[in-house]
């Protein structure tokens, strides 16, 4: 069995560079905040995000100036505030201008269950009418040659790069994930290259107490990362759950250019990696968040057996 | 017998009125804010037996505490089912999801709703005048719910006779327009405002005002949006919330994250304040599973 | 919620109709023999069958003239023999001819894939150059509007009925499936009528200690049946192993017509339901393939638990 | 120093020749029959890394006993991933998986399979003289596995120039016609046989004789075939089945299910005798995980 393991420093230089095209996968819940930081600790420019909707890692990505184009259905702080970096990058190019081309959460996905897939395109009923259509020179509407009428083609995504967090993986990167799983099973698929940031290493015989569990196996993935807490100040199910108050520190940073800089300058900059992070942010505030989620859910304990016990 | 209200803010009554719109076997899918209250509302009160869908994959929930998006941690508390995105979103291409409940920015009488831009006078769409936060699942639920039930504020400038944009399809053009364009689901049945209820003509597919909230006149509501409104001739005043439905919204979100009652003040809430806050809604709501 | 709990034949009944379309799920393990038994007791003819890989239970509904026609990608008896029934109804018209529309076992997948999304066909790069494209007109090959040359459209199927077996469901009919899937999760998703046949009906409270491992959820569902051992003489993962001397005199039966129709009269016209079946097989015998297949895997045991022990 | 068979059966000999086609970095895709034999023996000698795939879902099983079909119970016993039929199909398609080993009845030289139908001199796809299962798998192995391995007896009648029905596609008309047609995998890169192993000229796609097995003769080998085949300058004698290899065939299948040893003879044997064989199987082989 491979061993992929590898530090978030080491897979963020592997694995993105200048003008890549990257994918962070879920939404909200295991969207690894750590993985923003080190990119942009790492200066990273002029990538194309794709992905369906984002939030905290996204907005902090677009005030560093990392992205030069999205692909996406949505993008915006949800919850706690709206996205104030977006909306600057977007109507006043600050820091630069970046272009969005739009799908809808479900065309979004599509585009990487095709990617996954390995096929071109897959049809869909959405988009239809809508000026997403008008807007996305991608996405062609053909006549249905069994007769239903229009139909869109959403072409695939393949992705350079895609980072996914989840509760558990071996070294190899065999993945189970608890709660909802958003796009990341195709996303996983359809990237040509697949970090997974973990809360957990597990050994691989965890895994094969419930292999209906694994959502991504190994042959898929090209780097294991072991990151506890790594989305902080989001939430992980099982694990912790949302910091909203520092999402709203955040927030209200954001509302200004010097503001969202002050804050990239003590929060990503002023530490050198995820540990100090945690640090920083404070081990008594972390357990608490864990036991706010785990008040409510934590992941269960699989008590594997057999008769003869083997 | 049912006891009203007194005291409850605009975005409760809204939340109450659009969980009404929920029925008991229904299979709904809920966008964020008050849509997200509307559906944990309607499972708590008349509607024990609907099922929740979320947008991330969760299906189901049976949780004490409140999702905040589509997409977090207590959508899948105790579900019936925790899967992906795209499943749920090929589910309800299928016919599986029977309502949908989503927001907007700007909205014309057809129902089109744009929460993509503002262009703006000189603006486009890659420079608009304000950038808004997207389709997410929008679009996919406006197409292919069998109902969507459409919840906004009722503001001078956003009841448009065009919006710059249609990122999820009401009835387009008018009559037979969604047809046309192979859309699947029936379109939008009610909008919920914070002045009244909004519904459409099943004729001329136009946007009517149904019922207006108590207090709530006619004369200003015209006043606010752009085309020459019609108004049922049935008009009547809808009750205000019930005890018992505020009393749910306010256990699950006692900090009025999902209906704004801080956030728009910009409070910052201290983290002990926010822990011990939590932590004792856990405690004040067990579960039954 | 919902109690949609029958019998099997109240479901056989109600879900079955002469001239119906009929899909029955999964591939040897968890194929409901228990189902075919009905089918043929309830006098059903002119099914149109649809599936992908099909076994047992197929050999005895051609056999029992049930099907006039076959939309699949295989159809045979597996390990221990060949299928003498299919061979029987195709090469000699007994006891009627039966079309065969070919598939592979991935476009037989996608059409309930394209089914279920509600999508009128799904691109596929299988099949091209093959005689499964000559002898199945309903497949298109269009050239891709994306450049990647000639595509394969598989259009969508919706078929009548579908019988799933899995190890246990709620009375709504949220299941969960231990082991592989097959194409189960698109299936129940594709057809009009869904009937679970399950080991174990259990309390919502069970499903809901593990949500990732429902794999069909109530809104699919029509009607829930509790039929333990309803595969025998095939297998059911964590339940019990295939018992292979059984089918070894049912294929031995198979050889020649009066075999086999000896053989119904027997094991299926010579008893009245599942329970009758289960008794003349023998609750030992059933007994010791329950503990060859729990010598190597057993459904876990889940334990669920919160902080606060809610 | 390995140690060779004495005693070995010809479906012994095929399923080791076969299995040595995998290697300890593929994935592969193994259908019915020899093919599954073949993947357990490589998984428990020289491929320990090698990840077997199972076309009803299973990935990566480690088990104790032997699957007899590709959608058994064995199939993920503490398997790495238990997920759908579709699901590996996909990842098939996607380039995931290295290697597909698939069975057929009828073959052509270059490598085209037939597993549908044998039309007989009047006969038809829809009434043909023999009708065997059909593609299951195999077409989209063929199709898509990044190299496919094909495993048949060689019997007269069998190698012909031209099969009734292109199952699963090989190189199809000759060089370039797959690349033509569309497909994604590289074809086939070898055959083996119960005489010997075959391979494709690089050049020419036309399937020569590689090796022939201990005892075996080259004139009859070419009796067999219908078209004119090539022989390689290099031809050589293949070592027999290790004791290793027979060891784990025999462990694995101790009652000849897969390999056939009693099915062929049309021995049903009496249930206590199954039970008792599984059960003793069972304990005679532990599974680290």
């Amino acid at each position: 069995m491979k061993d992929k393991r590898m530090t978030l420093k080491e897979a963020v230089a592997k694995f993105t560079w200048d003008g890549c095209t990257l994918n962070i996968g879920s939404i909200c819940a295991r969207e690894p905040m750590a993985v923003a930081h080190e990119i942009i600790r790492q200066g990273r420019k002029n990538i194309t995000f794709i992905t369906d909707t984002t939030s905290d890692p996204a907005e902090l990505l677009v005030a560093a100036g990392c992205f030069s184009r999205i692909e996406a259905a949505y993008i915006w702080i949800g919850v706690v505030g709206q996205g104030y970096n977006i909306r600057r990058a977007v109507e006043e190019g600050i820091p630069n201008h970046i272009e969005i081309e739009p799908y809808s959460n479900y065309t979004a996905g599509l585009r990487l269950m095709a990617g996954a897939m390995g096929v071109p395109f897959l049809p869909t009923k959405s988009l239809l009418g809508s000026d997403i259509l008008t807007y996305n020179p991608k996405i062609k509407v053909i006549d249905d040659p069994y007769g239903s009428g229009p139909v869109a083609l959403i072409p695939a995504a393949n992705p350079d790069t895609t980072f996914i967090h989840v509760q558990r993986a071996d070294m190899a990167g065999n993945c189970q994930i608890w709660g909802m799983l958003g796009n990341d099973d195709y996303a996983a698929r359809a990237a040509k290259n697949v970090v997974i940031t973990c809360e957990e290493i597990v050994p691989t015989s965890e895994i094969r107490k419930i292999p209906n569990m694994t959502v991504i196996p190994e042959y898929v993935v090209s780097a294991v990362v072991e990151l506890p807490f790594g989305c902080h100040p989001l939430s992980v199910t099982g694990c912790y759950w949302m910091d909203n108050p520092f999402r709203q520190e955040f927030i209200k940073a954001s509302r200004t250019r010097e503001g969202i800089l002050a804050w990239m300058d003590e929060w990503v900059f002023g530490v050198e990696n995820h540990e100090q992070y945690l640090d920083k942010v404070g081990r008594d505030r972390l357990a608490k968040l864990q036991e706010l989620e785990q008040d409510n859910c934590m992941i269960p304990e699989i008590i594997w057996r057999t008769r003869e016990g083997m | 017998m049912k006891k009203y209200a007194e005291d409850y803010t605009i975005s409760e009554m809204m939340a109450a009125v659009c969980s009404l719109q929920i029925n008991n076997d229904d299979v709904a899918f809920v966008g964020v804010g008050i849509p997200l209250m509307a559906g944990a509302v309607a499972a708590a009160t008349h509607a024990p037996d609907v099922i929740i869908v979320y947008e991330g994959g969760g299906v189901g929930a049976k949780s004490r505490r409140m999702p905040w998006t589509i997409s977090d941690t207590p959508t899948t508390d105790n579900a019936l089912a925790a899967t992906a995105m795209h499943r749920v979103f090929s589910d309800q291409q299928r016919g599986f999801i029977t309502v949908g409940i989503i927001g907007g920015a700007e909205i014309d009488k057809y129902g089109n709703l744009n929460t993509t831009a503002i262009f703006g006078e000189n603006g486009s769409y890659h420079h608009p005048r304000v950038r808004l936060p997207g389709s997410g699942g929008a679009n996919d639920i406006a197409s292919s719910a069998r109902r969507t039930v459409i919840v906004m504020r009722l503001e001078k400038g956003k009841f448009v006779n065009k919006v710059d944009f249609i990122t999820s399809p009401g009835f387009l053009s008018g009559p037979g327009a969604r047809e046309k364009a192979g859309l699947l689901g029936d379109g939008p049945c009610a909008v919920v405002t914070d002045r009244g209820l909004f519904k459409f003509d099943p004729e001329t597919k136009e946007m009517y005002l149904e019922a207006i909230y108590p207090g709530m006149d006619v004369e200003q509501i015209k006043e606010l949006i752009d085309w020459d409104l019609k108004v049922s001739p049935d008009l009547y005043v809808m009750d205000p919330p019930t005890e018992e439905q505020i009393t749910v919204m306010r256990t699950l979100d006692p900090m009025g994250t999902v209906l704004g009652r801080k956030s728009l003040r910009g409070e910052i809430e201290p983290f002990d304040v926010y822990y011990n806050s939590l932590k004792k809604s856990y405690q004040g709501r067990a579960i039954t599973l």
